[in-house]
């Protein structure tokens, strides 16, 4: 897994890349963790490199979204497709979060 | 059809699950599932894995097996990935579905594995044996077919 | 030191080589073998692997059973890799070393295996056991110490 | 394991790359049976990109060596260098193959 950030605005883009599994969502948690603290309150995951991801991540995701709701912040999640979509399906996630077609997509609605 | 048997015993950690899921996605590749099930069978298998190296064996160390069986009867058209450790007693399976209608604040962080194994596999049962716990993941190889889901 | 044992269990095919040397390596890897003794441990292992294919299972199939362990008495400090067969009684090691001092014509077209099993080793032993063999094959962790090849 | 092979004057130059184990030993073998048939009698293997050699690949060098000899024809080494250099040492390969520094050498010689 590999995790590049940019701040597009007001917004906090992590683009992300490869498995997030449960050896690496360990890795993913605490590059967002250190982000909010530093005070990002619009963040985009851009998940257009991820070609696996397992309930860890997700795990990640869920909470991640709710540290950053307390802070009167907001989570977008943009560039799901393929096998992420299917995990993102069935954990009743596409209700959960409003999936963008792309970056910039969400970074206009962030 | 001969029964084909390759079995992988290693330490229950976390650092041991790239070494297992590459064991059965080869063995997945020879017995002949197809490529577009075999994310499906690492997300079930990951979740077995992690499962047992995180519960299984609290405050101790312990191994988990895994084999991939081919041929075998009454699955002898699909592939069998059975998860073994030798933890307390414990049915995964028994675990309610998570309700994946819930909105962020009532999300419950967790309990996805389950049905993570269930809604990848065409078939997954478990059984106690021997002190062991026994988790089978089943994928049928016939591209259409339900035959193992249906028993 | 806790022995850490992990054991891969696969029928005797060639075909299954990779993901054998995958598992020997890995192992090794995560012993803390030099990554300079790899090469050599993976040499070994293939003459030993490949013997077992060829000649232990006459005219039918058997399993061939890899386990690599470490911090295992007499070897603690040690990675050492058993391969294990339940075929024929045969000590691959009774066989004498080549002559490699032969030219092309003289040259005997086989009979390395054992050779590199020792050359690339830093010791390897041989027993019976429960009607099966079992092949050791030993590299030091030390940098340079020859502590196994001493007992 | 790739091969790829190369008329240069009267030599075949076969490049070899990755690994050459019992596995792919075979693939190489009837590679080199069926340029001997074509009639080649002065062949260069190019070890330059093999990072890996057993003794089934060994094997399949010496019957090689044997074959062309039988017709009167020559089999050289090039680019052979680091584990597959100690292989070769160890099986005394050294002292029955002339080892040539490169391609071009083995094909001057040859
Ligand atoms: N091997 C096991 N032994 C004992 N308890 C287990 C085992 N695996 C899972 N559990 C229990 O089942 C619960 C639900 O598991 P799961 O659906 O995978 O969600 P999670 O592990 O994310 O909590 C766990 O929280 C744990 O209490
Ligand atoms: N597992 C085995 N069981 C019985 N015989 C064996 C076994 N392994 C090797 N042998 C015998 O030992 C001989 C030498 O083995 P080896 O040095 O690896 O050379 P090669 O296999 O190339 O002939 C073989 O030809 C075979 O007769």
């Amino acid at each position: 897994m590999d995790i590049q950030t940019q701040q597009t605005g007001k917004a906090t883009v992590v683009a992300i890349s490869g498995k997030i599994d449960a050896m690496t969502a360990p890795t993913l948690e605490s590059s967002i963790s250190a982000l909010i603290k530093e005070g990002c309150v619009c963040m985009v995951l851009d998940f257009g490199g991820v070609d696996y991801i397992s309930s860890a991540g997700l795990r990640v995701i869920l909470a991640s979204a709710k540290s950053l709701k307390s802070k009167a912040g907001t989570l977008l999640l943009a560039n799901v497709s393929g096998p992420v979509k299917e995990v993102f399906d069935i954990s009743g996630f596409g209700s959960v979060f409003t999936i963008y077609d792309s970056v910039d997509a969400a970074v206009a609605a962030g | 059809m001969d029964t084909v048997r390759s079995i992988l015993n290693l330490p229950a950690t976390l650092d041991n699950l790239p070494h297992a899921l590459a064991f059965a996605e080869n063995g997945a590749e020879a017995a002949g599932v197809m490529p577009k099930k075999m994310i499906g069978l690492a997300l079930a298998m990951e979740e077995a894995f992690v499962n047992i190296c995180t519960h299984a064996y609290k405050g101790g160390s312990g191994q988990v097996e895994l084999a991939c069986v081919t041929g075998s009867d009454p699955f002898p058209r699909s592939f069998v990935l059975e998860i073994t450790d030798s933890g307390p007693e414990f049915d995964l399976l028994s675990i309610p579905e998570p309700d994946t209608s819930l909105g962020i604040e009532e999300r419950e962080i967790g309990g996805l594995g389950v049905h993570f194994i269930r809604h990848f596999t065409d078939h997954a049962d478990w059984r106690r044996e021997n002190g062991k716990n026994i988790l089978r993941l089943i994928l049928n190889l016939d591209a259409g077919g339900s035959q193992a889901k249906a028993t």
